[in-house]
């Protein structure tokens, strides 16, 4: 009934501009940062934005426009934060516009079990969306205030650094916006998985790959032009002799909508798997797109079509050539590749291609030049060039020294390590091709690279929300865990590590994108991949892959839904009550680990806006700016009596940079802790906590008495030693408050 | 510096073990961090860090601080003075009125090792533009330009007799 | 009639979406920037975007997601075009909502004389627009492509820099569209000038403030909040006894609303202004407002309203407070100023607040201010950083030597170079407050600072248009001189200096923005400045202030009206056929002479998507990217015959940075040339450029032969010597192409 | 360098007069700059630097190109091979197949003197990533980090002692 009367409201209103109302957000900001406070770290103390410049702010002094170097920070973080949500946005909008055209009535996916379908567009406008056009309005909502924002970063502008982190916050929430609308058009058009836990697996890993048949590799983020693909060989009914492929996003999205597509892998082979030669043809489409693509498989002859005009790499656009032609063209190699907008052409385009060129190809010629890369390795001069420019700071020098004397095996070590940036490349004075180097030393790993990974599931259902909503709320569950973000952290297995050791202690672990990859790329004794091992249930001990980068989204609207379902909390218009309503009473905790981009700055600071703390790897700290709380007792309001109370600092940060792994996975547990707890919960959340402290970092943590409100909450097993902590800090029992509230 | 891209305005002094020695002699309140690295150093290293550290703590009552692990290996020679994460610290440390791990106020001059690099310059950028306050110096093998004094590049044997000389001049 | 049937078409198709068809002006940029090929200045050899880095890209090598610095270079300038672009869309949507609020079915202002009111937006979209309303389609178009545009500049999205080029062009584009409705909206809304040449004078400068009366200074761009104080003045009655002044585009803003206020100047008089105490109360709106306002103003007591959420500098938000309660809290100092984002209770509490505080103030406290300013003095150490720091590399240190001496002669020549960024404070050992004192050494010169310029008078009439189309096409105007942008330049008088040149000789010049300010800054020896001493009509030897940076879009316009009204080339989606016309038919060059922000080079960088070239001052190669043609015969299309043709480079460059005034006013005059001169206007263009490069630079030009086509181009008074040089180089006479184009 | 913020990751090296005059030596196809503030510098600077000019264009055949309006000053002493905007001439320069201005094609050392400080670093900037062919020199009285080699910071009197000492090398 309510419903109804809501979305009348905005069948009537439809004249009025759907909005976000900033100003009421901008207050909720405020709030939120005088908790957690924003700790700058430059990562260059120059700004080179103005004529007046450059200017040198070190030691936070003045600009020439009057900026100093906080403010710079906080600025360039909202500009960062805007290009972030700038690129969902256009992503999600590409999709529309493919939905419109094939089907400009598009009713939005519904199912009996998901009720709420847009719980972040909800939540903030109020709009309950039905069809895609719904969407098209709250669309150009996004553009508009992403536009203002990004206004707010030009020289002249906005003064105050709070003030640019409350816009990084609002670009963060148009960021988290869009990505629901993407995946919501991308689900509904092309009838993907909406909330199935029992989801397909998918072959993921460099060794996957079929090379006897033609290979066509998806790069990017868009699931047009590989759906396409997929489309043209289902029509054709060769859809088993064609190995379709992708890294990052796009990888996972195909994979939804194929059983057949398979992932190379995340980001962090793209580099690698092309050098291989694997592909007979790439398609780009947008976002996580190498820059030097064109130039490396152009000097492998390989043809590259782009899709996106956000990502034309100076191709001409054959959008409106006949298919026939345009093949010719890139088979007498009149262009490198072609640009072409039209995701039905590209599907033939690239399947006729790889058909032709698959004949035409040699194996030798790939066996041929891997001897040749073996064979640079006596040019080596131990400069140590690739030793001061990787950012992983692998040793590649000692490895090349070891390679000499005929031992490979470092050399094939540093592939499990690299990000395949290729910055070892481009440093050494002998132009080795280092990057490929370690592929060829790594040959035999890279065929046994087979893992399995569940399919992307979409949102997690009303039905499981409604299960576990209490025993989140109140502490039974210790906590959700989402891992997001890119991989580029320099130890292959840390992800899969932290997923089992919250998996194994009854935490929901959530994952997406890369990370969604990269906990895939491990087996236990068994030969199990952790997928295979937990069920995809959003339960105790449960690891669901919700999806692509957009599927983020989903891990919100969970939490969302928490707030919506078990707490009855109404959702329109409500943003500061229900991110209120996250930050002290849900357990939630995301862990983007390998984050590299301006969208996980913009994801982060979206997840921060709800009230869900972040932990980054240690080099998120070139993020410049993170939200610390501090290490004492906070002073929230409990609601029921309408006092201010002291109570423990939980979540203790909004987002951290963690200096390693043994550092990150305590922190993880720690930023579980809610003051909402029930004197049960908060003894299973500290015992884990204190498990995995005296685990990883040696010790019974030293703030525990922070989060102690009273002798019943004291771990058994740890009773002792924490005593005399209690005892030391002059540790006193306290009430838990009933209804935590920064509000 | 060690990356060029790591190229600032005001870049570190090389520092010798002999100015490092002075420097804490001359410090009222000198803090000494060691980071998870310690935990993968090679053995002679650590050891020759854990000596420096105990030596520090016992003839100059420096503060031995333990971060992101470092606690595993450094406990078996030597209980620090706190434990902490890196960031929790640098934060700590930017406020010129944080009261200290023993409630007499800040520390003036910070000395870090086995901080992985990347991190810790970013922790040393804060501290460099935002703490007047207190000085730095990294004793790590690669140089850090957001130090106020650091170790130049070194290999590990000269790191070694780095860290040696540091020993018997303190 | 055909009018009617695209505005019949624009009715029906209502529901479809306006778009700007980027593919196809896609094609533009490319044909264009063949024959002007981008060329790179790093600032800055770093890129710190993402956490692969920092890289070194130095040397143009690859990053760590592979792109290269000259790629980088372009992503900047893509970047500094959409911030431009942002900041005018978000200016112009801001007006809007102020329209649609007063007054939701406002009609645009129309006029017998103008019959095109929105070239631009008309040439791109096809839409003419005739209420407020139209316009808003428009403005969620640009909104969704600056989005797109931002997209495009993420890590791992576009990968060709002649691509990244297109897009900031693109960006450019959509900046001019924005710059012209928002001049539509507020010229309508607020009944400004409408294409009138004898608009009333404006008092501008430092020395025509009256400090007796209570001072209210706007600075920013938007009148909204300074247009409400004057309405609120007028409605007490009290128009008379308060100053209201603004510095920058509001200035220029609200004097065309009111002949009462004044402009104090541009930009780089800002800081000087604000801390020479006369302010009663600042009201910032958006754009060009130091960052360090709040900082200095509440240093000297005087509250700050910010009425922009761009620019809310972390002030409460107050909108929603009754005014008395904000005055009490302004004037206890509870806040050091306030969020209004209602500009009608702007105009109250600005007003009511001068008033009481103009009361309280003593002039005495200024005075001793003042001389503790130059005993300060004595303080310098003479460490001369000040001179490493300032932009304008000006003798400081050698000035405050002078100084000690008893000389303050050399001080107050600081101050009429100094653009008064305040970087020599901020490295001053001593903390000497040296912009301050450069104020209080000029304090008698400041006096005299009183100027005149003609208000700004909105866009060229089709009238003016019929008058001067063919003189101009053909070349017996021997061009239109557009000076435009900030004007940080470091001597003040090279503007009315240039401007002069051109206006004895016949051209056109018109201004917009701070440099429409800096041309009145200057007196002739019967005490004239250049307004007054030159008409105001778009005709032969006028000089014209269009109105402030949106402005610019009215200077295009008049392009874009000779091709339409003179050469009758439909205007509708037409943008290539349009901008090829300017291109090679249309001798107009604009003078970014003091270019600073992102908003002058995305203003730019849309001029040169017309065809329009632009010459920056020297430290506009700060803006890392140039377009150059080359110095030789061109090949271009005659398409009378369809046969392609070698011509003159004419335009030589897109866009030029120069090292002096002494280069540059030749410069302008060469780029005043085009292929479509008859012999006689080419004859009076090259004796032009002969005269100004023999005045400025001391010779012939030697590129002369390029543009001469025939003897009878050959000025009488250089035969010999232009005759000597064609001899030199081989030259022989040739066609004149009929109907030149790249296309 | 002069300004602080102009830092970049490699740095030119500081130029005494007399690798300046061994640079000419060695050089091919050496090229002298003059820009516009020769227009405006102490007579005496730039009398001193018309001098060296002339020497280096009489003993060692340098091209010498005059920028912005030097003319008005230069062309009262020497006539240069070329008068050019500055821009354009680094465009040529940065590329490989330049003819040069005699047709024998580019250059290999590049001299620079009295170019504004600003607009003459873009310059430098832009050769520095993009003409490996090339070398650069700058004889001005502030160093130019991006300049190959560079003058350090100096004085107009050391400024006039350094271009006189060039002079007698030459």
């Amino acid at each position: 009934d309510y419903e109804k009367i809501v979305i009348k409201g905005f069948e009537e209103e439809e004249e009025k501009e759907v909005s976000s109302n900033y100003p009421k957000l901008r207050e909720w900001d405020h709030k939120l940062l005088s908790y957690f406070k924003p700790f700058y770290s430059p990562l260059c103390s120059l700004c080179c934005l103005c004529t007046y410049g450059k200017c040198d702010l070190s030691k936070n002094r003045k600009g020439g426009c009057g900026i100093n170097l906080e403010k710079q920070q906080a600025r360039i973080v909202l500009l960062a934060c805007c290009m972030g949500a700038a690129t969902h946005t256009s992503h999600a909008r590409h999709l529309l516009e493919i939905a419109l055209k094939k089907n400009p009535n598009l009713k939005l996916k519904t199912s009996r079990d998901i009720q709420v379908i847009a719980p972040i567009t909800t939540t903030v406008t109020g709009v309950k969306p039905e069809t895609v056009k719904d969407l098209a309005k709250i669309l150009d909502m996004i553009e508009r205030e992403i536009t203002m924002l990004l206004a707010a970063t030009h020289t002249g502008q906005e003064g105050d650094s709070i003030d640019f982190e409350s816009k990084a916050l609002h670009a963060g929430l148009l960021d988290n916006m869009a990505k629901e609308i993407g995946e919501l058009i991308q689900i509904s058009l092309y009838d993907l998985p909406f909330g199935e836990e029992d989801v397909h697996f998918v072959e993921i890993g460099l060794g996957t790959i079929e090379k006897e048949k033609p290979v066509i590799l998806c790069i990017g983020h868009n699931i047009a032009p590989g759906a396409a693909i997929i489309d043209y060989l289902e029509e054709l009914g060769i859809e088993d002799k064609v190995e379709v492929c992708g890294l990052c996003c796009t990888a996972i999205d195909i994979s939804r909508y194929s059983k057949r597509a398979k992932i190379v892998g995340p980001l962090s082979r793209q580099l690698t798997f092309i050098l291989s030669g694997t592909a007979d043809v790439v398609v780009i489409d947008e976002q996580c797109i190498r820059n030097d693509v064109l130039e490396i498989c152009s000097s492998m002859d390989i043809p590259v079509i782009a899709t996106s005009e956000k990502a034309s790499f100076g191709l001409p656009d054959l959008t409106d050539e006949e298919p026939d032609k345009i093949i010719r063209d890139l088979l007498t190699k009149k262009y490198p590749g072609a640009l072409i907008r039209d995701e039905d052409k590209v599907g033939e385009v690239a399947v006729r291609l790889a058909l032709i060129l698959k004949e035409q190809k040699k194996r030798i010629g790939l066996d041929l030049r891997d001897k040749q890369v073996l064979e640079s390795i006596k040019e080596c001069t131990e400069c140590g060039w690739c030793n001061r420019v990787c950012p992983a700071m692998l040793p590649i020098k000692e490895a090349m020294i070891e390679a000499k004397k005929g031992n490979l095996e470092p050399l094939s070590n540093i592939y499990e390590k690299c990000v395949g940036c290729g910055k070892c490349v481009e440093f050494c004075e002998r132009n080795i091709k280092l990057v490929d180097l370690y592929r060829v030393a790594a040959k035999e790993r890279i065929k046994n690279e087979k893992f399995k990974v569940r399919a992307g599931r979409g949102p997690v259902t009303d039905v499981e929300i409604r299960k576990v909503g209490a025993p989140i709320v109140f502490g039974d569950i210790p906590g959700v865990i989402l891992f997001a973000g890119c991989d580029n952290y320099y130890n292959g297995n840390d992800l899969p590590l932290m997923a089992e050791e919250f998996l194994k202690r009854g935490y929901i672990v959530v994952a997406t994108g890369c990370s969604s990859m990269a906990i895939a790329f491990y087996k236990d004794k068994d030969g199990k991949t952790l997928y295979e091992k937990y069920h995809g249930a959003f339960d105790r001990g449960g690891l669901l892959n919700l999806g692509p980068c957009l599927a983020n989204a989903h891990a919100i609207g969970a939490a969302i839904k928490i707030a919506n379902i078990f707490a009855k909390l109404p959702l329109e218009k409500n943003f500061p009550e229900v991110a209120d309503y996250i930050l002290n009473r849900i357990g939630v905790c995301a862990v983007a680990w390998g984050a590299m981009s301006q969208k996980a700055a913009a994801i982060a600071t979206g997840a921060n806006r709800w009230g869900i703390p972040v932990i980054l790897g240690p080099h998120g700290s070139k993020y410049r700016r993170l939200y610390l709380g501090e290490e004492m007792l906070r002073k929230i309001k409990d609601r029921r009596t309408g006092e201010l109370i002291d109570t423990e600092p939980a979540p203790l940060h909004l987002i951290y940079a963690a200096e390693s792994l043994n550092e990150a996975i305590p922190l993880i547990a720690k930023l579980c802790i809610r003051p909402n707890d029930t004197p049960k919960g908060r003894l299973i959340k500290l015992t884990h906590y204190i498990d995995l402290s005296k685990k990883y970092l040696g010790y019974v943590p030293e703030d525990i008495h922070l989060y102690i409100r009273n002798e019943r909450e004291i771990p058994y097993q740890y009773k002792e030693e924490v005593k005399k902590i209690l005892k030391e800090k002059g540790w006193k029992p306290r009430e838990a408050p009933k209804e935590p509230s920064i509000l | 510096m060690w990356n060029p891209a790591y190229v600032t305005p005001e870049i570190a002094n090389i520092a010798s073990p002999k100015i490092v020695a002075m420097a804490v002699k001359k410090a009222k309140r000198p803090m000494f961090v060691l980071g998870s690295l310690l935990n993968s150093l090679p053995e002679e290293i650590t050891m020759e860090i854990l000596e420096v550290a105990k030596l520090l703590k016992n003839k100059y009552n420096v503060t031995i601080v333990s971060t992101g692990g470092s606690y595993l290996t450094l406990s078996k020679y030597l209980e620090p003075d706190a434990k902490i994460g890196i960031i929790d610290l640098i934060n700590n440390l930017r406020n010129p009125y944080w009261e200290g791990f023993d409630g007499k106020g800040n520390y003036d001059l910070i000395l870090f090792v086995g901080v992985p690099y990347y991190i810790a310059t970013q922790g040393l950028s804060t501290l460099k533009h935002f703490a007047p306050h207190l000085r730095t110096i990294t004793l790590c093998k690669f140089m850090h330009p957001n130090a106020d004094y650091s170790f130049p590049n070194l290999s590990n044997e000269d790191w070694l007799s780095y860290l040696r000389n540091l020993k018997s001049l303190i």
